[in-house]
């Protein structure tokens, strides 16, 4: 065997070989998919924290020859054997990194850890002061139903639709435990789509908005929030829990995990757990959660004409559930006699915090002097409620 | 899962996608009233204990207001700290801070320190109250 | 399919439907369990850190319809037959979410990585300043013994006595650590009583140190501590951890990482270490131990007479632990001619750093300038050791 | 595990309850002298190391004091923050804390920034010494 | 069963009694080992991070009677039939806390972790301003190849020769990597044997410097290095990634990891995910890497010829990845007339940041104005490169 | 991973240590080349990119030099603290290190804080500028 040959076979195991071999342009518009991902990320600073890491697991598993996700005893691949192939002398520990991690996906505890930590992290403060805003949450749910009319009529099945529906929960981890649960095969596009559209609420939003506003309900003042007690804040994360399992058991991993996060913030007695949450845990989850959703994309699977309905059904999704938001907030700006301003229901689609923050920018632009930040975290944090509940309803349907 | 049908995918049993989306858009109207009724609870539960609140306060403030009178006169020693996770905007960082016995430059300072080692950028930051300690 | 049909299953597939379903009385009576145990932990801080994560375990397992401690393929139940479930095409992603993060309990990862930052919290300077501390610290072991021999008494087995007797150790992880080696099917009220009586310590002990001991005694003011060298702080832990290998070999894990921890802490050159240690590892670990502990009470396995007596036994072993100790501490006191404190006695039962502030507490009634905190650190720390090496001898009597 | 006996539960060779208490009791002597002396056999080796160190040391001071005493007139220079995770009561954390080059404001600014950060209570931290650094 | 003869069971159950059975000698050299790492970590302060947890490892693999590292269900062990053992009641929660934690070694999520966090502590900058480093830190993996031929020679199969050459990368994790893929039944010796000579790296590179080199040489001041764009930071992480997975895609899992972490560093807008790889991340899994791989030398199976030989080797590659390295240097101080400072060469051996700063003190022992720090530290993040190529050159040949 | 060749070892075929050697020599001088050249590749490229930037840097900088006597007459009032990984020297840490509006004593304290805090000795902290912030 002389030089020429090995640097031959070199050649042929090389990535660049495996480019050009059968659907390798697959996943070479996955890797340009990734750099505009990383692009708006970085440079346009949409969801950086959420979109570098899927960026990247997108790179990862299409780089030709990548075997990051190799499943070869069926770890999370329903289609292998598990058992038939241990027989056949496979070991659990030759599959791919990311595929090690992308249990924490499959099984639901990624997606839990980070509700835990988004609970450490949310202030119900302007929801209590305010609980209107739960009906401006339930409100700006109107996408999912929207998405999952439209994905039944374009074909998908029950359990797909509904999965694709709850994109309109504007809730990346919501999606995730529904999609990992009812169509485990779709979950790629759809948390993708889910996450993407997450960090292009602020391009999405504002012409909804003023289109179905007028200038007078867009320059409402509203009165300041009153102060609210901290046994408030302790007991209703846990009533939220027990009304909400007592209703649809199915929310309770997800809204446990989420209440109990807040819990430890508000209770006062926990604040090394609530800082551990908010900080160490979830930036580790986020991590491992954002590259394996981004590895599942792998071009030569993921580039299907489902893969684009569900892009399309996604938007309608976003735009039905701001379009629920805004329409209900015009609701109650009639019934309050112009007490409520119509722009905070957009933020009943979740997105935490930048639909909040979408409301007081489109706000400030009418009227500089206006503050209706805290006032949009109100409606903005129910909208989480809101789509776990919805996630909820879906599972007891479907699973 | 807590299934309501026996089978997986209730729509199967419906051939034609007329009557797969009619039983879609019953579907989806129960769950639009599932979800808005079982937030509604929570809305009215939050009125009902507010009220309740709202009748203990009144109580507590009037004795509280002698006590704090009394506190006010005696040199405000303790050190806080306070921050909490969910993010506000520039404006209001500024707003809901209160200084005591601290000057300005030391309190830049620690919320410069408290960003930094936090990873959290200022404005998602706020802190309510930053006061020397002297004894706890 | 009408509306109406939707709703009737909808309602039938409801936790409020199964509250009052067969046994769901039992449930309702945990999750009026974990409200007291919440109320205990926030409103009167009895050891927040481990009970608010255990009440919130109790309610979410116990919260009808609750799916989040799963077991269909056996991944921790000995019951389910792995292999026979995998080929009936159920997969270990189905589990629920506490279920696999209670792998970390069942197969002793959390006790050890828990043990890990208690070592690198540990000071085992006041210990080595005054070494008769650790004779104290095994004294203050008597109730194991004291509630082995009534749980056999009691008609348990013998591991179940052994598991039972070590919640005399006053250490949660120690008493998880051979109650899943010993008898795993009492884990729950096992784990629940030992950390329940840690937290309880302040009313438990005060009674029995002031019965036993005189006004004289009490009043005994020690000696400042002398100054302990680093070198001595460095190899201490490793001393201790081969002594204790070489006399009962089952005891190396769990002092192995008490050790591993303690030196991070001491040797000066791997602060980092000690630093996670002490911090985001004991965090994450605290809220996911805590979680599965008080995920395995459910009610329906929960409430039986066995649960009623080890709740009885456990509370017997606390007494005579803290017995143990004050009548050495009182021994102490009449060899070395009054300059032992018999109260520092009591800490020698473990449950850092309760049961020492309970020394100085008692100690300062009854002379306020009385400083017993430092005395009372040395039985303290050497109670954990002295349950350590306990839990090592039952292990290797019963494993 | 390594097993004392064969079998996994040695009192179950015992029918009635009466011998397995009296087996229980055996077992529990045994286990709490062997506690007892391995804990004394650490309390003995403390005692020897003790008694090597003191004699190390008096040879060491002598030697120290004229360093010490060089080293004192130039300023103290070096900042170090040292805090342990041993729990400490309110009283003890006054009285271990030595300033050097730093004023008591900023001492407790620091102080207050460590407990918030690493989110124990101020009480659980122990500050041994708040020096000023200039060099390392 | 009386009293004595438990205490006679007892003596012949405990560690002392197994010290003096078969092979306890083995044991005891290891113990003796772990003593001289823990003194060489805590008092001569090499590299105390990994040498702390490593020794501990050892000590507690090899305390007599020790389970720590049992494999009852054959997790990790090939030789153990999984199924085989299950069938016969074996739980995997058996298997010793250790073994449990090594299958992160064993399945390199814990290499590619670690290099997540290099990542996010690497500068590119150096490398950057001065590309020319990227070829020294390419020369400086001469002894990868030296010590493969010579492994070859000594009888060893192409790829344990393969991964005992790896050593000469000066990479741990990258060792471990290669190591756990080509020849698991080496991996104790050839982790301790990397990890011990970088600690080792300040006592084994300065002679072979001075050696090499002239002293005209040794006191060549560099230009101070320009400044590099942000723009470009970003990009390069990428670029290496891209290029080198279009190469030899077996690197992919690793360097994938290492350019992730240098993006969240870099790209300025994923702060706190750097902070959490560098900080907590790193800090966990260093601990749970350390402690495994020192638990793997199990004296019994440790003691053996080829350890030593793999020791011997060790050696070898080190020295010949230096004088790889220097001389590279020699010859950029000849091609750019004097401009380049031969001492930076050996830094490209990768050993971040220890060998950069041989560089710097052997360099200003000749020229106390004379700062290499910087300009070392090109070479030292390119061997880094540099030693991943070659893994995977080596997995592409062996794999 | 994706094998060169079919056998997991291809030095197995060869019977003789001689040939086995021979054939390691070739893979050694493939893999060596191999190496040698990626790397190489990585060096052109950041040759190319630099060119670029060099190019719009000079564009920019004549653009950038106005701005920034504007802004230099108006007071330095931002207050960032920037530490990066990688380890510097102990000579390093101070000539990197400017102050803007913040004293040495305060600085010094930043830097211990940081240090203690994350766990990193203070000499492998980049402190690239102190400087005092009063808006964002
Ligand atoms: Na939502
Ligand atoms: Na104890
Ligand atoms: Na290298």
């Amino acid at each position: 065997m002389n030089i020429g040959e090995v640097l031959l076979n070199l050649w042929e195991s090389s990535g660049l070989y495996a480019l050009f071999g059968a659907d390798g342009w697959k996943n070479l518009i996955m890797i340009l998919v990734s750099f505009v991902f990383l692009y708006l990320a970085i440079k346009k600073k949409f969801e950086p924290l959420l979109l570098v890491p899927i960026a990247f697991g997108i790179l990862l598993a299409n780089l030709p020859g990548s075997q990051i996700m190799t499943d070869t005893v069926g770890l999370t691949d329903t289609t292998v054997s598990t058992a038939a192939a241990e027989a056949a002398g496979a070991h659990w520990y030759e599959s791919g990194v990311l595929r090690l991690l992308y249990t924490g996906v499959k099984s639901s505890i990624f997606p839990c850890l980070i509700f835990l930590g988004i609970g450490a992290m949310t202030d119900f403060g302007p929801l209590l002061s305010n609980p209107v805003s739960l009906l401006l949450g339930s409100a700006a749910q109107l996408g999912i139903y929207i998405a999952f009319l439209l994905a039944i009529a374009f074909g998908f099945t029950g359990p797909e639709a509904a999965s694709i529906g709850i994109i309109g929960g504007a809730d990346g981890p919501t999606s995730i435990f529904v999609t990992t649960m009812l169509a485990p095969n779709l979950l790629a596009p759809i948390a993708l789509a889910a996450y993407s559209y997450m960090a292009l609420i602020p391009i999405i939003q504002p012409p909804i908005m003023k289109a179905l506003t007028t200038e007078k309900e867009r320059k409402v003042k509203m009165t300041q929030l009153k102060k609210v007690s901290k046994t408030e804040k302790i007991i209703f994360p846990i009533f939220v829990l027990v009304v909400s399992a007592l209703i649809l058991p199915d929310v309770i991993p997800l809204l446990g995990m989420l209440m109990l996060g807040n819990l430890f913030k508000e209770c006062g007695v926990t604040d090394r757990l609530s800082d551990t949450a908010q900080n160490a845990l979830t930036n580790i989850v986020t991590i491992m959660l954002g590259l394996c959703v981004g590895a599942t994309a792998n071009g030569k699977d993921f580039l299907t004409v489902k893969t684009i309905e569900i892009v399309i059904l996604g938007l309608v999704a976003f735009i039905f559930s701001t379009v629920g938001g805004v329409l209900f907030g015009k609701l109650l700006y009639a019934l309050t006699k112009g007490k409520i301003n119509p722009l905070i229901g957009s933020a009943g689609v979740s997105a935490v915090p930048m639909a909040a923050r979408v409301s007081q920018k489109v706000g400030s632009q009418y009227d500089p002097t206006n503050f209706l930040l805290m006032h949009a975290m109100g409606p903005n944090v129910a909208g989480v409620i809101g789509s776990a509940v919805a996630a909820g309803f879906l599972l007891s349907l479907f699973g | 899962m807590n299934h309501l049908f026996l089978v997986t995918d209730v729509l199967q049993q419906f051939s034609t996608k007329g009557e797969k989306l009619i039983q879609g858009l019953k579907f989806s109207l129960v769950g639009f009233l599932v979800v808005f009724l079982a937030l509604a609870i929570l809305a009215i539960f939050i009125k009902i204990v507010d009220k309740i609140f709202v009748a203990k306060k009144a109580k507590k403030n009037a004795a509280e207001t002698d006590k704090k009178e009394s506190e006010a006169s005696a040199p405000a020693e303790h050190v806080s700290i306070k921050k909490e996770g969910t993010p506000l905007p520039d404006t209001e960082s500024e707003g809901e801070l209160s200084l005591v016995n601290v000057d300005d430059e030391t309190a830049a300072v620690i919320m410069a320190i408290v960003a930094d080692r936090s990873g959290i950028p200022l404005n998602r930051l706020e802190f309510k109250s930053i006061r020397l300690l002297e004894d706890k």
